[in-house]
């Protein structure tokens, strides 16, 4: 199994790429876009961390192996942030007297 | 089939000398030994600490030590069994060991990273010790905040440091099983053929990997608030304390089965070789060891029903937890199949192994209560829990690193334990054992709280019983440790294969040599073949 | 092939296990990094959900600016990174040179500028513990924000610097000759590591520095 | 009990008997199972064990049928435990709404009560039969955890925050109090009693204490002296709502969010009134953090609740 050698075009493209998203991101942040703010920042790195994990980390070539084991780690990560915030998030659900 | 050695053989142990020939080993199989020397080390000092503990707990008075010492001694008792003796027992020992043997490999995949993951280990011990030394730390090994991080004035940070550092090692071992489970099989050897030793191991370092950093980032976080006041988990800033438990505990409840799963996945061999039988549902056994390791990750909650967590969050995780009793369930099940119809021998490993599968029971059953959160809120934080964590992971996890031990002494060192006094031992460490955890279950649920030093006298008949429990058990420990080392020099020469059992690692010289096998083997047919074997032999 | 061999460790059968091997203990090591900073990150969530004015003033208290220019450095840098490793896989030592020192200028530029901005934060007396004299009614739970904010930002920066010296550990040894493109990986996992750095800059970037200012 | 020594603890809650009963089930489900596989082990052990004539074991195929019995039986089962455990659960997490308000404060290392009526206790709390008690408890340094093994009641008292718990006593007697969640040196010394007495017993029991003042009563002299009368006062309505009846109501906060004024808010708006404020209104309130006790808090928030009693003609 030889190692993909990625044209450098694609790096200097993922590179333009992720200067303009964070130009976006930057740009984007002074309009108050309500509730929405916080997701479109979030969307625009995970764009951003994708384009890096897939390009210049090179899975975008690499075997289901790598995939699995680079998607774990992002699976857990929500685990560890999806639990706990369900814990913060409900602390009101049941709080008067009487309910 | 028995290799014959007519002249001395080279081996892992005498193929070279000296101390540096060890302390610079890059064998997996020295390795194994420099963490079985260490953690029997940290295992007889964390006992040390049970017995006065035990001892302070014989009278309702706190007449033995000052309350500040047994504060001390609960929580040093705790760091190190659970961070220096239990998570790295099997693993390190007999996972170490065995590892690359059982899937026919030379080594790990990073031998190096294999023996830094010692010496890391060692460090984090050292910072402990340091710190027992100084004067020792309170908070209980869960260093619950806002107390170890404002309050108590014992040497946190020392100890919280030895358990960051030893954490590292832990990852390291993950990393190193995981790549070599991976990518080291030998040829035909795939991954249902693989030992459901290996299963379990691979399911504990998907923990180790997953869960271990967590754990580091909480201590740092304590660390930062205590010696630089930041505001983390500070009330007084707004921070929430139960923020450090959800951390906390996103690693240290998956450590239970970092302690568990390598048992269990000694136990599947030992039964298997001793009821000369294949493990009855083999893949259903393979796969409830990644079953318990992945819902592990989401029941940690269940330690926090009366914290303060909110009531949606609490019954989330009760739910949750419920269905992790479910693969341990299976396993034991398949265990108790697996006998049908066998061929039992009844030596020393094997009665390791019954023990482990009754015990682990009782264990995993009373987890239930503690999932079930109205039942909880009464026995959390009481003796109760004491008694259920010790059934599985002394019960549990120490029954089946001294089944393993036994079972795989001839291999380590080519020689066999006396076998009268092993089932002495066996016997006696389940006796003992029964006579001081059981009695905590009562005390538990008539209320006696945990790390309590004194206590009001109703509750002394029972905590002697515990106590008196406790010295069978303490004598129980030291036979196997007494006899281990006179076998050592006066055992009997066990041969490549005494148990006749199945897997790779029988199929090599004992002790074996440095490269493990003299070519790699081939593997052609499943793990625990026994009925295969008979055939061959017509 | 001569090199290749000496390379080659015993415990493996040929480079191309050596190879994926390394590569899938640098991807499980990368996980334990993401589990790490995901501590840091659930803290985070919890408090800036607990507390969202208290976050988004004190937020106003970093510059988007600085950080911005940072982003787009370590950027930069994970492209010279990148562009190491292509050099290494085809086998041009001296641009393999060359983009490694890149690299390390601009990660130590990305820390210089960091210092700059810790230094602003101890002078405006925005620090935890230290001195912390944030004005406002938030004032209390500020002090969580800028808690996170030096942990995050410390935790980053002292992987920063822990790749800044394994690559220059690397220029050292590719200068020395070690490497090859049949032997290049270490240059490739060290790159994987950059890059996950990177990912997580490009994760704080937003959090710290762009809330509230809308 | 014949032995001298007690096996079981009391019942003296009204869910004491509730939760037995699911332990009891438990037990029995555990008994069964443990049963059955130790009864199995030895048998098997026994009976299959090597010896002359039985040196290898018989081939038994693998049987899915048997697996999916043993994986769907205990998730039955465990299911049962759960909806039984959350029912009761929830039951056990939520005060009815007439009952007796206790204020607790835990500190290293005593616990500290006072009776809606004023009177003030330590390490000891006499309670009515047969009257929900309700707990409103704060902790002024580490993690306490209120723990009554004979009421089966047990909450962890967290620093920054009110925790609740409640109990009805079904049965007079006294029982332990223990603090369940360690806490330092003194820990096992963070013992007290529950005194639980008839109704009449109960009031004599009060007027027999030294009159101290209703924490209301007090809460309002705190509310004069911190001068939060000045702003919170009907002749200035656009610096400060009116507090009175605002317990238990519903608050539309600045950011567009509703809140219930219970305990938990009105904490947190005297110590953080920046936090969340009521739409309509400029966070122009200083905190008192540091400036009130956790006692003082909670005698303000019984002053606060009080208001909703005594007030009757409300502005249109």
């Amino acid at each position: 199994m030889a190692a993909h050698i990625v044209p450098k075009r694609v790096y200097y493209l993922v590179f333009a790429t992720l200067l303009l998203l964070t130009l976006v991101t930057v740009d984007v942040a002074f309009y108050d876009l309500g509730i929405l703010s916080f997701p479109v920042a979030m969307l625009i790195a995970t764009t951003k961390a994708l384009l890096v994990i897939f390009y210049f980390m090179h899975v975008r070539y690499s075997s289901p192996l790598t995939w699995v084991f680079a998607i774990i780690g992002f699976f857990w990560l929500m685990i560890l942030i999806g639990l706990t915030m369900a814990d913060y998030l409900t602390r009101a659900w049941i709080s008067l007297a009487g309910g | 089939m028995v290799t014959r050695t007519a002249e001395p053989r080279t081996h892992y142990l005498n193929v070279s000398y000296g101390v540096m020939s060890w302390l610079l080993t890059l064998d997996h199989k020295r390795i194994a030994l420099l963490y079985l020397i260490s953690i029997t080390l940290f295992f007889f000092l964390g006992g040390a600490f049970a017995v006065l503990i035990r001892l302070e707990l014989l009278t309702p008075a706190g007449d033995l030590v000052e309350s500040e010492t047994y504060n001390k001694l609960f929580t040093m008792h705790g760091v190190i069994m659970v961070f220096f003796f239990l998570i790295p027992s099997i693993p390190a020992v007999l996972g170490n060991f065995l590892i690359p043997m059982m899937i026919g490999a030379r080594d790990l995949a990073f031998p190096r990273l294999n023996l830094a993951s010692w010496y890391i280990y060692t460090l984090g011990g050292l910072f402990t010790l340091v710190a027992a030394i100084f004067g020792g730390v309170d908070t209980g090994w869960t260093f619950y905040t806002p107390y170890s991080s404002i309050y108590s004035n014992t040497h946190v940070i020392l100890t919280a440091l030895g358990v960051f550092i030893v954490g590292f090692s832990s990852v390291l071992t993950g990393i190193n099983f995981i790549v070599s489970i991976h990518k080291m099989r030998a040829p035909g050897l795939t991954w249902f053929r693989l030992p459901l030793f290996i299963w379990a191991h691979y399911a504990t370092s998907l923990i180790f990997v997953l869960g271990t950093p967590v754990l580091a980032i909480a201590i740092v976080l304590v660390a930062l608030e205590r010696v630089f006041g930041f505001g983390i988990f500070d009330p007084a800033l707004g921070g929430d304390p139960i923020l450090f438990q959800h951390l906390f505990w996103f690693y240290s409840h998956p450590a239970v089965y970092i302690m568990i799963l390598p048992a269990m996945g000694v136990v599947s061999e030992v039964i298997a070789c001793f009821a000369r039988k294949r493990v009855f549902g083999y893949k259903f056994v393979a796969f409830s060891s990644l079953a318990i390791a992945a819902l592990g990750f989401l029941v940690w909650g269940h330690h926090m029903f009366v914290s303060g967590q909110s009531v949606f969050a609490s019954l989330v995780f009760s739910f949750l937890s419920m269905l992790v009793a479910i693969p341990s369930a299976i396993k034991v099940f398949n265990w108790t199949a697996t006998l049908y119809r066998g061929a039992i021998a009844h030596d020393a490993p094997m009665l390791y192994a019954f023990g482990f599968i009754g015990l682990f029971t009782i264990g995993g059953l009373t987890g239930i209560f503690l999932a079930t959160t109205a039942v909880d809120v009464h026995v959390h934080d009481t003796y109760f829990i004491v008694a259920h964590f010790h059934y599985i992971m002394v019960g549990g996890a120490v029954m089946g690193y001294l089944g393993g031990l036994h079972f795989w002494w001839p291999k380590m060192t080519g020689r066999m334990y006396p076998e009268g006094w092993a089932k002495l031992g066996a016997l006696l460490i389940f006796v003992g054992f029964n006579l001081t955890f059981f009695p905590q279950f009562l005390l538990g649920y008539l209320g006696m709280p945990r790390r309590y030093h004194f206590y009001p006298d109703e509750f002394q008949v029972l905590n002697v019983m515990s106590t008196a429990g406790a010295s069978i058990l303490g004598v129980g420990y030291l036979i196997p440790m007494v006899f281990f080392l006179w076998s050592l020099r006066y055992g009997s020469a066990a041969g490549a294969n005494p148990w006749d059992a199945k897997g790779l690692e029988w199929q090599t010289p004992s002790p074996p040599p440095p490269h493990n096998f003299p070519e790699t083997p081939v593997v052609k047919e499943e793990a625990y073949a026994y009925s295969s074997q008979e055939a061959e032999r017509g | 092939m001569a090199e290749g061999t000496t390379v080659l460790e015993h415990q493996f059968d040929d480079l191309d296990q050596q190879r994926e091997a390394s590569s899938l203990g640098m991807w499980v090591f990368l996980i334990t990094e993401i589990m790490f900073f995901g501590g840091l990150f659930a803290g985070y969530a919890v408090y800036r959900s607990t507390y969202p004015d208290a976050f988004a003033e004190a937020g106003l208290h970093l510059n988007v600016l600085v950080g911005a220019v940072n982003t787009a450095v370590l950027i930069l840098s994970s492209l010279t990174m990148a562009l190491a490793v292509h050099a290494a896989q085809v086998d041009r030592r001296k641009a393999l040179v060359v983009f490694l020192l890149l690299t390390i200028l601009l990660g130590t530029v990305f820390l210089g500028i960091k210092v700059f901005e810790y230094a602003d934060k101890f002078r405006h007396e925005l620090v935890p513990g230290y001195a912390f004299a944030f004005e406002g009614p938030h004032a209390r739970e500020a002090t969580i924000f800028f808690s996170f904010y030096f942990a995050m930002t410390g935790m980053h920066a002292l992987h920063m610097i822990i790749g800044i010296g394994i690559l220059a550990v690397l220029t050292v040894l590719v200068r020395r000759g070690r490497f090859s493109s049949e032997y290049y990986w270490p240059v490739e996992l060290t790159g994987l590591y950059w890059h996950f750095v990177d990912i997580v800059w490009i994760y704080l970037f937003p959090l710290l520095y762009l809330i509230g200012r809308a | 009990m014949s032995l001298g020594f007690p096996l079981f603890p009391e019942q003296a809650s009204t869910v004491a008997g509730r939760v037995d009963a699911l332990y009891f089930f438990l037990v029995a489900i555990s008994v069964f199972f443990a049963g059955l596989i130790f009864i199995l082990v030895a048998y098997f052990a026994i009976k299959y064990r090597r010896r002359p004539g039985r040196k290898q074991a018989d081939p038994v195929p693998d049987h899915v049928g048997l697996e999916l019995a043993w994986t769907l039986i205990p998730l039955g089962i465990v299911m049962v435990s759960f909806i039984w455990g959350a029912r009761l659960f929830v039951t056990l997490s939520r005060p009815p709404a007439d009952a007796l308000e206790i204020a607790v404060v835990a500190r290293q290392w005593m616990w500290k009560f006072q009776h809606p009526t004023g009177q003030r206790e330590i390490n000891e709390l006499h309670v009515p039969i047969g009257r929900p008690v309700k707990l409103t408890m704060a902790s002024e340094d580490v993690i306490h955890s209120f723990f009554v093994p004979a009421f089966r009641v047990k909450m962890d008292v967290v620093p920054g925050r009110y925790t609740t718990a409640w109990f009805e006593a079904s049965r007079t007697g006294e029982y332990h109090l223990f603090c369940a969640e360690y806490c330092g040196a003194q820990h096992s010394g963070m013992t007290g009693r529950v005194v639980v007495l008839e109704l009449a017993q109960y009031q004599q029991w009060l007027r027999g204490r030294i009159v101290a003042e209703p924490p209301e009563v007090v809460g309002e002299r705190l509310f004069a002296q911190l001068g939060c009368n000045a702003c919170h006062h009907p002749d200035r309505p656009q610096l400060a709502p009116f507090l009175e009846g605002v317990y238990g109501t519903q608050r539309l906060l600045v950011t567009g969010e509703t809140v219930i004024a219970d305990e938990a808010y009105l904490r947190q708006s005297i110590l953080d009134p920046a936090a969340a404020v009521t739409a309509g209104y400029a966070p122009i309130m200083p905190s008192y953090r540091g400036r009130v006790t956790e006692e003082e808090l909670s005698q303000l928030i019984a002053y606060i609740k009080s208001l909703e009693k005594i007030q009757t003609t409300r502005s249109p």
